[in-house]
């Protein structure tokens, strides 16, 4: 597969993402904020890092780049996306994904590896987590609070849009369990057509036996899975 | 004639939104003795100059640049005035 | 604009003596101007002279095969680490200014030593960072503390380079002073290796990055002084604020300039700004520097030439550019939206010359500025504190009655218990090569093909496409300060012991070494005296672990109203672990191997049984006294050997070294310290069978900080093997006990002490989160 | 007479001192095409609602607590008024 890595200024696991879908035996490249078009590509990664120093908002300023003008475009017509970290937090603010990811309860950056349930395999991005499979995968992050207001939330669960919630050690949704305060303990969500989604955790820091965990694998995977049945690339 | 100008723009979070921050001050005022303080909500100030020429159209990008990128419609307010 | 005459009040107030004026005015026989007084100032404070402790710097061992770079050459030291690829690495203090704002302090004391890594041409690749504060009951304490992590945590997460390790200490000592020591490592090829030179007559002199304001403004003279609440004050109006966002972008723009191969020379402005960097860099070239203040960007109206040379705004950086090569450099900053200028010239004059408002206001000779400050040979007096310390015994303290509970107190204990509400609020895996997180004796990275800064096309068609081999790094950072105070010289040993002790653990063998001096005020001599002790220390250690020392930093007039701080000299190690088989860490793995001890379980020839200056004589006893530990290199060297060739064997499953808290609390470390995840600990009981050797006492054997211990976990069949092997090395090793069972217990003779894990994990992981609230 | 009041807070970062976020939003509305716009400055805004008696001396708690714990003097400067 074709993947392009978004790269925004201070963008800071772009590399990362490039080197576990190489690590997994796909092309990927970056590509510069700067760039107007994405080119033929299979799917593309929104990375995390600090875009803009992430003032003001988190992926406030990085949503008006030329490459994200081009992303839309490229979701437009049915593309995957997956943003993970501050990219998540570019697509919320892109209006790509529902909600937005406010700041942790704690007020405090936190970084430590948690436990993710999947709320569904039925999405590109899931569909090769086995049901009772706990992803152990690392977060890192000041803002991975998820709000969406109330009928938000209903519509996400009704259609199975949530992805990932932060479990504990035997799959429960608890508050203990929950990292950040994040509503329904979401990690992560997809948008209504199921092509774009977002998660705060790092799959791309747990995706080799040397860094402790390969779970986040599974989550390449499967979209790997999904882009191997999809017809034609998309072109943005 | 060009005046000077200066927008002042006040971003809270929405009401249903967690704010921990203004607990957290909440908290910390009533530490230190303060009596009789309620709520405390914690939001974002922000000063931009203004060079521009006629006020009706000034307040017309500045309400268009809280909409589109000083403020997130999902999770917070805003409100200006113009000086 | 008219500057203040030249007065021998104006001279005191830049920390300049008499003598040292006299010397100025025989460089440029003439009186200074004001400019030049600020610039002589800031040279030769202690911060960029070294006036002090240049002397004993020279006792380090600082050469071997693998220093590309060595000490003091150039902003940080280079190692070989083989297959053609360097590391750059150096530790460096921002104590003064996180006194005064520990968040901004701290941050731009990162933002500070991650300058100087890019400045050599390496990727900055991790970070550590060593913090000492006083006791967390006090608010302003926790204040400064939780201060100072989130603004360690706000410019290392931002910038996107993950901070691996550290150290916390609490002492009533660093009250009002606290420690804050960062540390930064980067990779590079050897070819890439580049130097804060300003070579080539006529090449044109680039100033990049932010606007030049009056922040820090004599920052470094500031770190040179004592802090006072009055030099607190005078310095609120010009704390620097960091832009992690901006030297994101200065870091990728300059990595990406050097593979043009436009570039001459390269140097940040850190302390001293303009005035450091332009000199330092004509001073190693040999050249002159003309520079143009009126072409630097400023943020603020009004500037005088004073302040925009001293000022010490952060995110900047000097580049000499080959001439005829502008346009490349100026596409690679447009491209990354930097705001640069092109300020000046180098020259063959040998002089700084400093052109503002078409007057020419600095006009000195750049080598003999840089390389010919004052030296000092101050007076050196043993303390007389120390006949106390030395005159301590056990004799009129009862042995303990309740070892049950003290273990518990130590693990609770600020400086023992678990640090993870410190690092968890660091990004420690951003690049995706953390392979041992904190929580284990030492770090471990691995360096992988990414890792490196792109090349040129030149070097590119050298190297080839022969891949990168993977290396893996080890690094730990330590200092006991209260062993240094109760005994410069073993404290100084044992700084340097215990880092290579907690890299032998984790499967390393020692790179190098850097340092950081934390001290009080030099001019005092017992004080000296404790700096020229520690050095000797030091020395003697890295010399011993084949650890050249390839800089550091030294940070003087630690002093609060209260008295010095205690002495710190901090010590990183960096190691390398050859294969990925040997990657250790400290927990144990599996029920019912067998736990050995290597390592004597008592110094039977100290009289105080390694308790002198311990955790527990602290806790228990609420006394920081007694001669500590002594440390053997001899033995120590050894048992890392041993370690490492048993490590290498494949029976090793789990090593810890023994430090504060002794025996006791290592075991339990061993039980308690694996996170698996969020509120997720893995417990693991052990059971151990201790002797008591005649005359040696309950507590000694548990608490006592006897030195070069290890206390290792191997499968119950290998036990035997592994004892045998240790001792035909000269080891002592023995048998202690066996690992599982829901609780740790201890038998001693008739004595039998049950822990809780339960309770045991969550006083050690909870202490300070609890102090904190 | 207790009447229901509130304070509104306005803490900014101290002119002489480096606000990279403001340069960065600013950047950022210069490269969206917002003509005119020229420094941004961005702060914070604080909202405590005061149940306390008497206006005076709430205003000096206020100060106290703006200059204790809601500002952090070194960087910031900090008004408010009482509505
Ligand atoms: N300031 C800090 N930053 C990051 N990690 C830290 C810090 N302080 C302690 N740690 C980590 O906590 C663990 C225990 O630290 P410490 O008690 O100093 O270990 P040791 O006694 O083995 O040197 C180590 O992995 C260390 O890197
Ligand atoms: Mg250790």
């Amino acid at each position: 597969m074709n993947f392009a890595v978004l790269q925004f200024p201070a963008s800071n696991c772009d590399q990362d993402a490039v080197h576990v879908l190489q690590h997994l035996g796909h092309d990927a490249r970056l590509l510069w904020h700067k760039e107007p078009s994405l080119g033929t590509v299979d799917a593309v990664i929104v990375p995390g890092g600090f875009s803009y120093g992430d003032y003001l908002r988190t992926g406030a300023i990085a949503r008006f780049s030329p490459v994200m003008q081009a992303l839309r475009r490229f979701a437009d017509n049915g593309g995957f996306v997956l943003g993970i970290c501050n990219g998540f937090q570019i697509l919320c603010e892109a209006h790509l994904l529902p909600g937005a990811l406010v700041r942790n309860r704690s007020l405090q950056f936190c970084c430590e590896t948690v436990y993710l349930k999947s709320a569904t395999a039925d999405s590109p991005f899931t569909n090769k987590i086995p049901a009772d499979k706990w992803l152990r995968v690392p977060i890192a992050h000041g803002e991975g609070c998820y709000f969406a207001d109330d009928e938000t939330l209903a519509k996400l669960r009704a259609r199975g849009q949530i992805l990932w919630q932060y479990c504990d050690e035997s799959g429960a949704l608890t508050d203990a369990a929950n990292p950040n305060g994040s509503l329904l303990n979401i990690a992560g969500v997809c948008n209504e057509r199921r092509n774009v989604a977002g998660l705060m955790p790092h799959p791309e820091r747990a995706s080799e036996g040397i860094l402790g965990s390969e779970d986040g694998r599974l989550i390449f995977e499967s979209l790997i899975e999904t882009l191997s049945h999809s017809t034609a690339a998309a072109v943005a | 004639m060009h005046r000077s100008m200066k927008a002042k723009i006040v971003i809270t979070p929405k009401k249903a939104v967690l704010d921990p921050q203004g607990k957290t001050v909440q908290n910390a005022l009533i530490h230190m003795g303060y009596a009789g303080f309620g709520a405390v909500h914690v939001g974002k100030y922000i000063e931009v100059e203004l060079a521009g020429a006629d006020p009706q159209a000034v307040r017309q990008q500045i309400d268009d640049a809280c909409r589109k990128i000083l403020s997130n419609p999902v999770i917070e307010d805003y409100r200006f005035e113009i000086e | 604009m008219s500057e203040p005459a030249i007065t021998p009040e104006l001279v005191a107030k830049h920390n300049l003596t008499p003598e040292e004026y006299q010397k100025i005015l025989e460089i440029l026989g003439r009186t200074p101007t004001y400019t030049e007084l600020g610039i002589f100032s800031v040279m030769w404070s202690e911060h960029c002279s070294y006036k002090n402790t240049r002397p004993l710097l020279k006792g380090f061992p600082t050469k071997s095969a693998t220093v590309l770079v060595g000490a003091g050459e150039e902003n940080a030291g280079i190692l070989d680490m083989g297959d053609g690829i360097a590391i750059a690495f150096k530790i460096e203090s921002h104590n003064h200014p996180s006194a005064v704002e520990p968040f901004q302090g701290a941050a731009t004391g990162v933002g500070g030593i991650v300058r100087d890594i890019f400045t050599m041409g390496a990727r900055p690749v991790c970070a550590l960072n060593s913090l000492r504060f006083g006791e967390l009951s006090n608010p302003e304490v926790r204040r400064l503390f939780s201060g100072v992590v989130s603004g360690i945590a706000h410019y290392g997460n931002c910038f996107g380079i993950p901070t691996l390790g550290g150290e916390v200490y609490f002492d009533k000592s660093y009250e009002g002073n606290p420690l804050v020591n960062a540390f930064c490592l980067g990779v590079l090829r050897h070819e890439q290796i580049t130097r804060g030179a300003a070579h080539g007559v006529g090449n044109p002199v680039f100033y990049v990055g932010p606007a030049t304001g009056r922040d820090g403004l004599a920052g470094a003279a500031f770190a040179s002084q004592d802090l006072t609440e009055e030099s607190a004050e005078h310095q609120r109006g010009a704390v620097q604020v960091g832009d992690p966002f901006m030297e994101k972008l200065v870091c990728e723009a300059c990595l990406e300039l050097l593979a043009t191969g436009a570039v001459a020379g390269m140097q940040d402005m850190g302390a001293a700004g303009l005035t450091c960097s332009t000199c330092e860099t004509a001073a190693r070239a040999g050249t002159g520097i003309e520079i143009e203040l009126d072409r630097v960007p400023q943020r603020a109206p009004g500037m005088t030439s004073y302040e925009i040379m001293l000022s010490e705004s952060q995110e900047r950086m000097l580049v000499v550019v080959h001439r005829g090569r502008e346009e490349e450099v100026q596409r690679i900053f447009d491209k990354w939206d930097l705001p640069w200028a092109h300020i000046g010239t180098v020259t063959d004059s040998g002089r700084m010359v400093v052109r503002h408002g078409g007057r020419i206001v600095v006009d000195i000779p750049a080598k003999q500025i840089a390389d010919e400050s004052p030296v000092y040979q101050r007076e050196a007096r043993e303390p007389k504190y120390l006949q106390e310390v030395r005159a301590f015994r056990l004799d009129g303290m009862a042995d303990t009655l309740d070892a049950v509970g003290e273990l518990k107190r130590l693990l609770a204990w600020p400086s023992i218990a678990s640090k993870h509400w410190v690092y968890r609020q660091y990004d420690h895996q951003v690049r995706a090569g953390t392979v041992v997180l904190p929580g284990s004796d030492a770090a471990v990275i691995r360096i992988k093909a990414d890792s490196l800064p792109v090349m040129s096309a030149e070097l590119a068609a050298k190297v080839g496409d022969k891949p990168v081999p993977e290396k893996l790094l080890a690094l730990s950072v330590d200092c006991n300060a209260t062993y240094v105070y109760l005994d410069p010289y073993e404290g100084g040993k044992i700084a340097v012991a215990e880092a290579a002790r907690n890299l032998a653990c984790s499967g390393a063998v020692p790179l190098g070494a850097t340092d950081n001096l934390n001290f009080g005020n030099p001019h005092n001599p017992e004080i000296f005296w404790q700096i020229q002790e520690s050095v000797r220390g030091l020395a003697d250690a890295c010399r011993a672990f084949h650890a050249p020392v390839t800089g550091g930093n030294v940070s003087l007039y630690n002093q609060n109203p209260g008295g010095p701080i205690d002495p710190t000299p901090t010590v990183a190690l960096v190691g390398l672990i050859a294969d990925p088989a040997h990657i250790t860490t400290q927990w144990f793995r599996d029920e019912g191997d067998a736990i050995i001890l290597l390592g004597d379980a008592v110094d039977l020839a100290d009289p105080l049984r390694g308790l002198g200056g311990s955790a527990h004589l602290q806790v228990a006893h609420g006394k920081k006294t007694g001669t500590p530990p002594r440390m053997n290199l001899e033995k120590e060297k050894t048992l890392h050997t041993t370690l490492l060739g048993l490590i290498q064997s494949g029976s090793v499953k789990s090593a810890h070294d023994c430090s504060e808290g002794g025996l006791a609390v290592a075991v339990a470390e061993c039980c308690i310290s694996q996170c698996v995840a969020r509120g997720t600990p893995r417990l693991i009981g052990a059971e151990l069978n201790l002797t008591l050797p005649p005359g040696v006492r309950l507590d000694a054997l548990l608490f006592g900080e006897t030195q070069s211990r290890v206390v290792i976990s191997v499968a119950d069949h290998d036990a035997v093997k592994v004892v045998e092997r240790a001792r035909l090395m000269g080891v002592p090793a023995a048998r202690i006990g066996t690992v599982g069972g829901a609780p740790l217990s201890v038998a001693v003779g008739e004595a039998r002490l049950t822990w809780s894990l339960q309770e045991l994990h969550d006083l050690w992981w909870s202490s300070i989160d609890r102090l904190m609230q």
